[in-house]
């Protein structure tokens, strides 16, 4: 627990530090904590709870519009939105999961991707709702004290609450009942029915937990871009994006996604800067190099060892 | 591997440690991976010819223009990253990039950091509508494509009589440009008296239109308004003959334009219009000279992306002689001057009908004559009259 | 005071096959009851029907004084029906104590307390010193103790063991024994499942025998273990 | 009268779309039924098909079918060296890993292709592109009756193949039940990598088969093709070939009719809604055999 709390603060100080040592690398600091917070929102499913969706961008897409349909038809601030877009998360993800959760494995996966389609069909097509392919401006944002939100520095620091509070989250659930809950569904549904807990219901409140994290991270990632398609806000390959951020990190750990987001996001970054068109191909050899000798994801795998260690020594002494 | 690793690591800090010297160096943020490469390579071809033809006629007054190309691997937030790499080595402007996903943050981007953008590639009427003093586009938007489209139309109606074109069919895919361009057109035929009779979005990657077709072949359009990325287009022409849908006006936007359209498509290519923002046949001085350029850097038969590549770069070359100063402000000021004319079009950047710093393009109709695109609209710059009606597909 | 456990006329069918046909049967509060037979002679359907893991038929299930005949096996367990599994499945990537842990939460929401309470039940089974250790890598004998220890952890009012002394060695085979029967003097009335004679002589107060779903004796052990049915159902004329 | 003529069209033209969707969804199920793995690869596999076509082609000018003597050796090997290299060593680990393993292949494809053919999408026009049978007034695409054709023979090889051969049945008995074909002495690994190749050389084959109507563009295709597969698989029960074809047949249907008579924007969305009908409410597939589990 100390330890991860310390985790917690190292990070902190890290993500106050970062804009000091790279002023013009923001944009990137913005996306690592992104990612980190929404691979780490969808570890509460994919790993945490076991149930690997690949339709996570969908919450994205709602965060997202929220703040931008509600800042430029109905001048709302974006807290207020985001705040609509947690409800609207939460209760998308509690139909979605009472829908699919009988479920299992691979078919669960490709379930998800069907849904999120669907979502992203009615996303483009119904412009009533969402402004419709031709996309949406943000042009105004309130000034709370003073701060100009479409500056990338506050994004920056909202980022970064954003990444802090979804790890605080994650470090609370790894101690707590409902994390022991998550971890007994994923493992065996039986065993855990045994120990008195509900599947299904565990199960739905891990979704809705994660689907409003994630939400309010696309809030975020809607001011950053602020120019909206729904193309590219309900997009499979988003939602890949972010579960493959919390695999290679090592699912069901506390530090394997933020780990995933850093390693993903700063070789993305790398390589689009030196290697041009290949980079793209040598992203894929980076996954696929991961997978292969470290199945559990880095910090998953460490953390295997770790145990074993552990137990060896005192064991021993 | 080594060395490669730690050039990729050095590279992003290499930007601090090179003194500029002697040169002026612009910022592109091009896609040049992911979904978007394929129009990506062609616009860098059209910017590599124009780099060439500007640095040897004296560079920037002189000193060589560079350009600082970083890849948008098809996806805003890496866009939006490059733009933050760029200003911070210092560029007067930037020129980028294709998609309006992508385009549309980045010119947020800019016109907060007070940095000229010169549009490349996006179309969208979104970019420059309401626009903002930052954001330079010299190519076309949905409503100057979709007037000269009705503008085509109505010149037909002229010279064979207004009751030969009346209804229009529409057929369009789900992404920005063809929804933006099928909005307007709508708006256009409402407003000039045209009857709708079919409209149909798809999604892209589609590639079965046949239900479509089948469904306005009921309905019998005098014109068919496509909007459609190249191989959708190929698709549907291939199967309106298939189906045997005839109408007396074939107009498909963006795909019909390229070149491999005709390859692809064979002899029902034919008679097919088009609008572009340049052709290799259009009158304006230059114009074989540009063209065989462009052919010999691409290595086969030049687009208008070749083409709104060069135009981008000599519109940004152009601004950055007469502002003969690397300051920001100077260059968008004398952005905001240009009087430019190229073997492309003529540039200069007005405010009208909602729009801001956009170029009031003369958009080309090309039909495709004999397998060849050939200017038939505006009369002034057409280098054939257009063949109308389009023949039925069973006398062909 | 009522049965611990009272079930009445259960039937399971899978498709065409009767697993078990119209069994009842009673458990007091502080009894042994054993449940044996011959393979396949719907034992562990039984005793997954009683526990709510596998859908009934017809029947009805009382547990004390209430009918659970329609719950989810959750629902059961929250109840008081502590079980455990035939294979037995430790959460394989948690360490032993967190595996009896996430039974103890059912009952001492809060972290400190169920940390207590689950190393108190590891105690039970002498399971305590590798409380540290992944589950994944207990041997067998060490992995059905801890079967034992998360279905103790839900602190339940009937233990329902499911053929915890299978495969073990003789030595474990006592130990085990002996723990059943200390756990059994604490108070607890147990339901089990067994294929091991020896096991359910020496423990049952009372034995029922089925064979092809259905009830052919009830007794004592030293009643039942006379039964010809009984040793014709076990010789075999299969 | 016109609407009956219609009806029978939109009929026909569904029908024929699924025979593609079938050829695109038919290796997928085999190499889903052996493995239990998602291939999010699948697409790509067959965007190789119409790469190879096209290169032979374009250097040749080779027709397209013929260019099938080198697909399917080649999709043969491919597949059985990629299952050795990537997905052996990870059998054994969960489902997602394997998953994630097949994406990293789809994004090396995808680049690759990317890299050495450029982004422009590719094609090969043969003069059938656009004729069309009359049937009365109800038209028949030529060039879907010919992939049609061509699922056709490749499905009833497959069948053979599954149904009449050792090699078949050990596949089939290692899908059915693993263990228990092991315990018959089949050696199941050697299994996997023989079904990952088969499933490659029949994605291969679509390609091939397919470049004549679709596009190849190195990385938007691949995902969309893998798309469509998992959802014929799913339609018409996973694990099996015949279902596949009911599967394409299904979706082929499904598309047609919503387009052509709900609204044309929804297209996908009418298939991927039925999939997950069929997902809930009948996961064995529409035309799979009913599995107890007990």
């Amino acid at each position: 627990m100390i330890r991860h709390l310390i985790g917690l603060l190292v990070l902190l100080v890290a993500g106050l530090v970062y804009p000091w040592i790279f002023p013009s690398a923001l944009t990137v600091g913005v996306t690592i904590l992104l990612f980190a917070g929404w691979a780490t929102a969808w570890d509460i499913l994919g790993g945490w709870a076991g149930q690997v969706s690949l339709g996570h961008a969908s919450f994205v897409g709602i965060g997202a519009y929220f703040v931008a349909i509600g800042a430029t038809e109905y001048a709302l601030a974006p807290w207020w939105s985001i705040l609509m877009a947690i409800a609207v998360a939460a209760l998308l993800s509690l139909a979605w999961g009472r829908l699919t959760f009988k479920l299992h494995g691979p078919y669960f996966t490709l379930s998800t991707i069907a849904i999120a389609e669907i979502l992203r069909l009615i996303a483009i097509n119904e412009d009533w709702l969402t402004g419709g392919a031709t996309g949406v401006f943000i042009d105004w944002m309130p000034t709370p004290f003073g701060i100009d939100l479409f500056a990338r520095e506050a994004q920056y620091y909202l980022a970064l609450v954003f990444a802090v509070g979804v790890m605080a989250t994650i470090i609370w659930i790894s101690r707590s009942r409902f994390g022991y809950q998550l971890r007994a569904v994923r493992e065996d549904e039986n065993s855990a029915m045994a120990a008195g807990i509900d599947p299904t219901r565990t199960k739905l409140k891990a979704f809705m937990l994660s689907a409003s994290l994630t939400a309010v991270g696309g809030g975020i990632y809607g001011m950053m871009l602020s120019f909206l398609e729904p193309h590219i806000l309900f997009y499979l390959l988003l939602s890949v994006q972010i579960a493959l951020t919390g695999i290679i990190g090592g699912r069901g750990t506390i530090w394997g996604p933020l780990v995933g987001a850093v390693l993903l996001v700063s070789a993305g970054e790398i390589f689009r800067t030196s290697f041009a068109e290949a980079n793209l191909l040598i992203y894929g050899i980076l996954i696929l190099l991961v997978i292969l000798f470290l199945p559990s994801g880095i910090i998953g795998e460490f953390n295997r060892r770790l145990t074993r260690r552990l137990y060896a020594r005192r064991a021993q002494g | 591997m080594k060395r490669i690793l730690t050039a990729a690591i050095a590279a992003p800090l290499m930007g601090f440690a090179l003194p500029a010297a002697a040169q002026v160096e612009i910022g592109v943020v091009n896609s040049l991976s992911g979904n978007f490469a394929t129009f990506g390579e062609r616009y860098l071809t059209g910017m590599e010819v124009a780099l060439e033809e500007v640095n040897a006629n004296g560079g920037i007054n002189g000193e060589e223009l560079e350009l600082v190309i970083q890849d948008d691997r098809s996806e805003a937030q890496s866009a939006l990253a490059a733009v933050e790499d760029l200003e911070n080595e210092g560029v007067p402007l930037i020129i980028g990039s294709y998609a309006s996903s992508i385009t549309g943050p980045m010119a947020q981007l800019m016109t907060r950091q007070e940095m000229p953008l010169i549009v490349l590639g996006s179309a969208d009427n979104s970019i420059t509508k309401p626009g903002s003093d930052w954001v330079f586009r010299a190519k076309h938007n949905s409503t100057i494509v979709a007037g000269t489209y009705f503008d085509y139309f109505d010149y037909l109606r002229e010279e064979h009589g207004e009751d030969d074109l009346q209804t229009v069919a529409m057929l369009y895919g789900n992404a920005a440009w063809p929804v933006s361009l099928a909005e307007t057109g709508k708006e256009l035929a409402e407003e000039r008296g045209y009857e709708i009779v079919g409209d149909e979005a798809y999604d892209q990657g589609t590639s079965d239109f046949r239900p479509i077709l089948n469904n306005f072949r009921a309905e019998e359009p005098d014109i068919l308004y496509v909007v459609a990325y190249a191989e959708d287009g190929v698709a549907i022409t291939r199967q309106m003959r298939e189906v045997g849908l005839d109408t007396k006006v074939l107009a498909i936007d963006t795909a019909a334009a390229l070149p491999n359209f005709v390859e692809q498509v064979g002899d029902s290519a034919d008679y097919v219009a088009t609008v572009v923002s340049w052709s290799k046949d259009v009158q304006y001085p230059g114009i074989e000279d540009l063209t065989n350029r462009l052919r010999e850097a691409a290595g086969s038969e030049p687009s208008f992306y070749e083409a709104e590549g060069y135009l981008a770069l000599m519109v940004a070359a152009d601004a950055l002689r007469r502002a003969d100063s690397l300051d920001r402000d100077a260059v968008r000021q004398a952005l905001d001057e240009t009087d430019l004319e190229t073997p492309v079009t003529t540039v200069a950047f007005d405010d009208f009908d909602g729009f801001k710093n956009q170029n009031p393009i003369r958009s080309l109709m090309l039909q495709i004559q004999d397998g060849e695109h050939v200017t038939v609209f505006p009369e002034d710059l057409a280098a054939e009259d257009p063949t109308y009606p389009n023949p039925s597909w069973d006398d062909r | 005071m009522p049965d611990a456990l009272k079930a009445e006329g259960i039937t399971v069918r899978f498709g065409g096959v009767v697993a078990v046909d119209n069994v009842s049967l009673s458990l007091q509060p502080k009894g042994i009851l054993g449940l044996i037979g011959p393979n396949g002679a719907g034992k562990t359907t039984l005793f997954n029907a009683v526990t709510g893991f596998v859908p009934m038929d017809s029947g009805k299930v009382r547990f004390f004084d209430r009918d659970v005949s329609s719950e989810p096996p959750y629902k059961r367990a929250q109840a008081g029906m502590g079980r455990t599994f035939q294979t037995e499945r430790p959460f394989e990537e948690l360490t032993v104590l967190e595996n009896v842990l996430v039974s103890a939460f059912l009952k001492e929401p809060r972290r400190k307390d169920a940390e207590k309470l689950a190393m108190e039940m590891l105690k039970r089974v002498e399971l305590d010193d590798r409380y540290d250790q992944p589950a994944g890598d207990l041997n067998l004998a060490r992995r059905r103790r801890l079967e034992l220890a998360k279905a103790l952890a839900i602190q339940p009012r009937v233990l329902f063991l499911d053929e915890v002394m299978a495969g073990l060695n003789p030595p474990a085979l006592r130990e085990m024994i002996g723990l059943v029967r200390r756990l059994s003097q604490e108070g607890l009335a147990i339901l089990m499942v067994e294929h091991i004679m020896e096991a359910i002589i020496e423990l049952s107060d009372h034995v029922i025998v089925l064979a092809s779903g259905q009830k052919i004796a009830e007794g004592t052990p030293q009643e039942v273990t006379s039964n010809t049915q009984v040793i014709e159902a076990y010789l075999g004329t299969e | 009268m016109a609407e009956l003529v219609s009806l029978l069209q939109n009929l026909s033209n569904g029908l024929l779309i699924g025979g593609v969707y079938a050829m695109i969804g038919v290796g997928l199920t085999l190499i889903f039924g052996v493995m239990r793995t998602i291939n999010f690869a699948h697409g790509d596999f067959v965007v190789m098909g119409m790469y190879t076509a096209f290169v032979f082609n374009m250097i040749l000018g080779w027709d397209p079918y013929f260019s099938l003597l080198v697909a399917l050796p080649a999709g043969f090997l491919m597949g059985v060296l990629l299952e050795r290299v990537v997905l052996a060593p990870i059998v054994d680990k969960p489902h997602e890993t394997s998953l994630l393993a097949t994406l990293g292949i789809s994004l090396i494809i995808g680049n690759a292709l990317l890299l050495i053919f450029g982004g422009e999408s590719k094609s090969v026009h043969v003069d059938y592109a656009s004729m069309a049978l009359s049937l009365g007034e109800v038209k028949i695409s030529v060039i879907l009756l010919i992939a049609g054709g061509v699922t056709a023979l490749v499905i009833g090889g497959l069948y053979l193949l599954l149904h009449y051969t050792e090699f078949g049945r050990s596949i089939r008995a290692t899908a059915e039940n693993r263990l228990g074909a092991e315990l018959v002495g089949i050696n199941t690994r050697r299994i996997q990598g023989a079904v990952f190749g088969l499933g490659m050389m029949l994605a291969m084959t679509a390609g091939v088969a397919l470049i004549p109507l679709l596009f190849a563009t190195p990385t938007a295709t691949g995902p969309i093709l893998t798309l469509k597969a998992f959802v014929v698989i799913v339609l018409g029960g996973l694990g099996r070939v015949g279902a596949a074809v009911a599967g394409g047949l299904v979706l082929g249907m499904v598309e047609v009719m919503g387009a052509a008579y709900i609204a044309s924007a929804y297209r996908d969305a009418y298939g991927l809604l039925f999939f997950l009908i069929i997902l809930l409410f009948k996961p064995e597939g529409l035309f799979g055999r009913s599995v107890k589990r007990v």
